[in-house]
């Protein structure tokens, strides 16, 4: 059997009702464990007080911010090149998630450096990007909302995220060279663990797998009722031309 | 030169409207559609001239014949009559565009911004558009909206006059024109909903 | 194709409001912003040329849904895509008649405005040069834009929600290219990256556009 | 029960608070309307059932 398979909206809607109790229960479970353990039991950090605790939040969501455009991009690519419905209507139930985790990491980021640096907002190349992808985010739902006929719909926004994605790793390098800023550099990212003590680190890697799997939730339910509604308006015309 | 249609469904907003569609078009001949309104005439054009793809189905004609027009003429009201046909002529890749101001009787007319006809010169100027096309297949979709008596009957003679010279004509109206055409009535192709017990089919 | 052209030309001159509209609001908003911010003449030469990119991004911007509108409502655009010439080119043809209506005529502007705001005499040669480098770009950009929206209703507010992020390198290059040159800087890297922005995007948005297009003529 | 968060409370807790309200309404309302469209094509097929 081939992994395009899955790709079948009936097989989808199969297998997503299966595997989404399970999903959602453990998003509920790693969310609850990642966010108390953060919250309570975490020592503040030498520089920053108690303000690490909002790392907990701010980073999972600026990763996953990022990375739903990715996914949104993969998908994007899938229905361009295998017409595969479900991975367009993927991409367009992931767009609602990705900007809330992008605004969510706008805010938490702001909330942080308001301690920090003295203020809400800085140009800082960090935030600014990220307010780069939150209008990349709106226009392209934007555009989605705006277009009556569905696989139309799918083909443009398709070509909007990929000619988008170049736009904005070309945006994260313009905005670098236009100002160096004042954001902690990869000290918080995942790929330099070694600046960040164990005791902040798990309880962070707890709440970033929550935040992947409640993303994994949020998109299988969202795509089920894309589907369902696409369902709805094929069932519909044809009561209208019988 | 003949334009041959088999088996061909074709979709209007991802819905498939129409089904089986088949005929054959040979030259100097003029094919009539008929059929009620939302049948699927203006998307059967459409998928004809290439602006659509079709969903099943192969239409076999040769490259570049065929000149789609639907009643929007692609005039320009601030350009004249002789600039608007010049210009379709050199993206047509033709040169003359004598031929077509004799023709449909614009000659004294060549100066006169678009905007300054009335509906039958804007009518005539539309088809001379399509004779500087140099293409042999016209496909017309509704060309007679908006026209008065005298106006049809002349555009009527106009496409009587390009069968003449050897072209064919695939026209989607519901008057007679004053000529000899066979009719093709859309409606026994309406598409026929399909079982839709599983999700895939949602999904046309 | 070169027809295309000449006759989008021709149009904009003869409606009026081709060259006209956007040179007008550039015109505005630089006459707006004095009042806006004060007279010193200090202040405004600092910020004179971060105004002057802003302006003329802002007036480009007002006349993009023009680009195809007129074109997908009479029919012509039908016309052009069962045309012998490939859409690509209608589409890169649509992009200079848009450039040489807009682009070029705020790049001839601009110095005139800049004394206005009393820009750095050291920075004149600069702002043409980079407006002339990256106005192209801005063009290009928004012909694509207009062709994702070509067949909606109301796509003149969305087409420049679509539009305003992807202007963000060409105005920062642009107008970071102009503050460095008049400052005595070395500002070759955001000429090169602004004569880069506008050769990829000549080079590859009219493929992606054209494809809009066809998808939106369906 | 909450640690002392010191001077900067106010900012760890607004954070929480703004950032799990914005998560619970994405959940709720993705929930929400998961649940409306179940519905609506319920009806629908429904009355495909009855027609045929």
């Amino acid at each position: 059997m081939s992994l395009w398979e899955y790709a079948n909206p009936k097989k989808f809607m199969q297998t997503s009702q299966a595997v989404l109790p399970a999903i959602w229960g453990l998003t509920a479970l790693s969310m609850v464990v990642g966010l108390v353990w953060g919250f309570f039991l975490t020592p503040e950090a030498e520089n920053f007080g108690s303000t690490v605790k909002i790392i907990y939040l701010h980073v999972p969501a600026a990763m996953m911010a990022i990375n739903a455009w990715v996914m949104m991009l993969v998908a994007s690519l899938i229905w361009l090149v295998r017409r595969h419905h479900v991975s367009a209507l993927a991409a367009r139930a992931a767009a609602p998630v990705g900007l809330t985790m992008t605004v969510i990491a706008l805010v938490t980021g702001a909330i942080w450096g308001e301690p920090m640096w003295g203020t809400y907002w800085a140009w800082d190349p960090r935030l600014t990007s990220f307010l780069i992808l939150f209008l990349f985010y709106l226009g392209y739902i934007a555009l989605w909302e705006a277009i009556e006929n569905p696989d139309a719909a799918a083909d443009l926004t398709s070509v909007l995220c990929i000619v988008g994605s170049v736009f904005a790793l070309l945006s994260r390098y313009a905005v670098n060279f236009w100002n160096q800023g004042l954001h902690q550099g990869a000290t918080l990212s995942m790929d330099k663990q070694e600046n960040i003590a164990n005791v902040f680190w798990f309880p962070l890697l707890v709440c970033m797998g929550a935040f992947i799997l409640l993303f994994v939730a949020l998109v299988l339910e969202r795509t089920r009722t894309e589907i369902r509604a696409r369902r709805i308006k094929a069932l519909i015309a044809r009561e209208r031309m019988a | 030169m003949d334009l041959t249609v088999q088996d061909l469904a074709c979709a209007r907003g991802g819905l498939p409207v129409l089904e089986g569609v088949g005929f054959t078009l040979h030259p100097g001949r003029a094919l009539m559609l008929r059929g009620p309104n939302g049948i699927g005439k203006t998307t059967l054009l459409r998928t004809l001239a290439g602006l659509q793809p079709a969903l099943s189905g192969t239409i076999s004609a040769p490259p570049e014949a065929m000149a789609y027009a639907a009643h929007a003429d692609g005039l320009k009201a601030t350009l004249s009559v002789e600039e608007n046909l010049r210009f379709w002529a050199r993206i047509f890749g033709q040169t003359g565009i004598g031929q077509a101001l004799d023709e449909f009787n614009l000659a004294d007319l060549a100066h006169r911004p678009a905007q300054n006809l009335s509906a039958g010169q804007k009518r005539r100027l539309g088809l001379a558009r399509l004779l500087v096309t140099g293409r042999p297949i016209w496909v017309l979709d509704e060309p007679t909206v908006s026209l008065d008596a005298a106006s049809v009957a002349l555009f009527g003679q106009a496409v009587a006059r390009h069968l003449r010279a050897g072209g064919a004509a695939l026209i989607a109206t519901h008057i007679h024109l004053g000529f000899e055409a066979a009719e093709l009535d859309l409606t026994p192709f309406r598409a026929r909903p399909r079982a839709m017990d599983r999700f895939d089919e949602a999904f046309a | 194709m070169i027809a295309l052209l000449i006759r989008d030309l021709a149009l904009a001159i003869r409606a009026g409001g081709g060259f006209g509209l956007g040179l007008a609001f550039f015109l505005i908003v630089v006459v707006l912003v004095p009042f806006g911010v004060g007279p010193e003449s200090a202040i405004l030469s600092r910020i004179a040329p971060g105004i002057l990119w802003v302006g003329a991004l802002l007036a480009c911007l007002l006349s993009l849904d023009r680009i195809f509108a007129l074109d997908f409502e009479d029919g012509s655009l039908d016309l052009l895509a069962t045309a012998p010439i490939p859409l690509e080119g209608v589409v890169a043809m649509k992009a200079a008649a848009h450039w040489v209506t807009t682009g070029l005529p705020l790049t001839l502007a601009a110095p005139g405005l800049g004394l206005l705001l009393s820009l750095d005499p050291a920075a004149y040669g600069w702002l043409v040069l980079s407006l002339a480098l990256g106005t192209p770009a801005l063009s290009m950009i928004g012909t694509f834009g207009a062709a994702l929206t070509v067949g909606l209703k109301r796509g003149g507010l969305l087409l420049s929600l679509l539009v305003l992020p992807l202007y963000v390198p060409t105005l920062i290059f642009g107008a970071e290219a102009v503050v460095r040159g008049a400052a005595g800087q070395a500002n070759a890297t955001p000429l090169l990256m602004l004569a880069g922005i506008t050769l990829a995007t000549l080079a590859l948005l009219p493929f992606a556009a054209a494809a809009a297009i066809r998808i939106n003529l369906r | 029960m909450i640690p002392d968060l010191g001077k900067y409370a106010g900012a760890v807790l607004s954070s929480y608070a703004i950032s799990l309200a914005l998560l619970v309404a994405l959940v709720v309302l993705s929930l929400w309307r998961a649940a409306r469209v179940r519905r609506q094509l319920e009806e629908v097929e429904a009355r495909r059932v009855s027609d045929d």
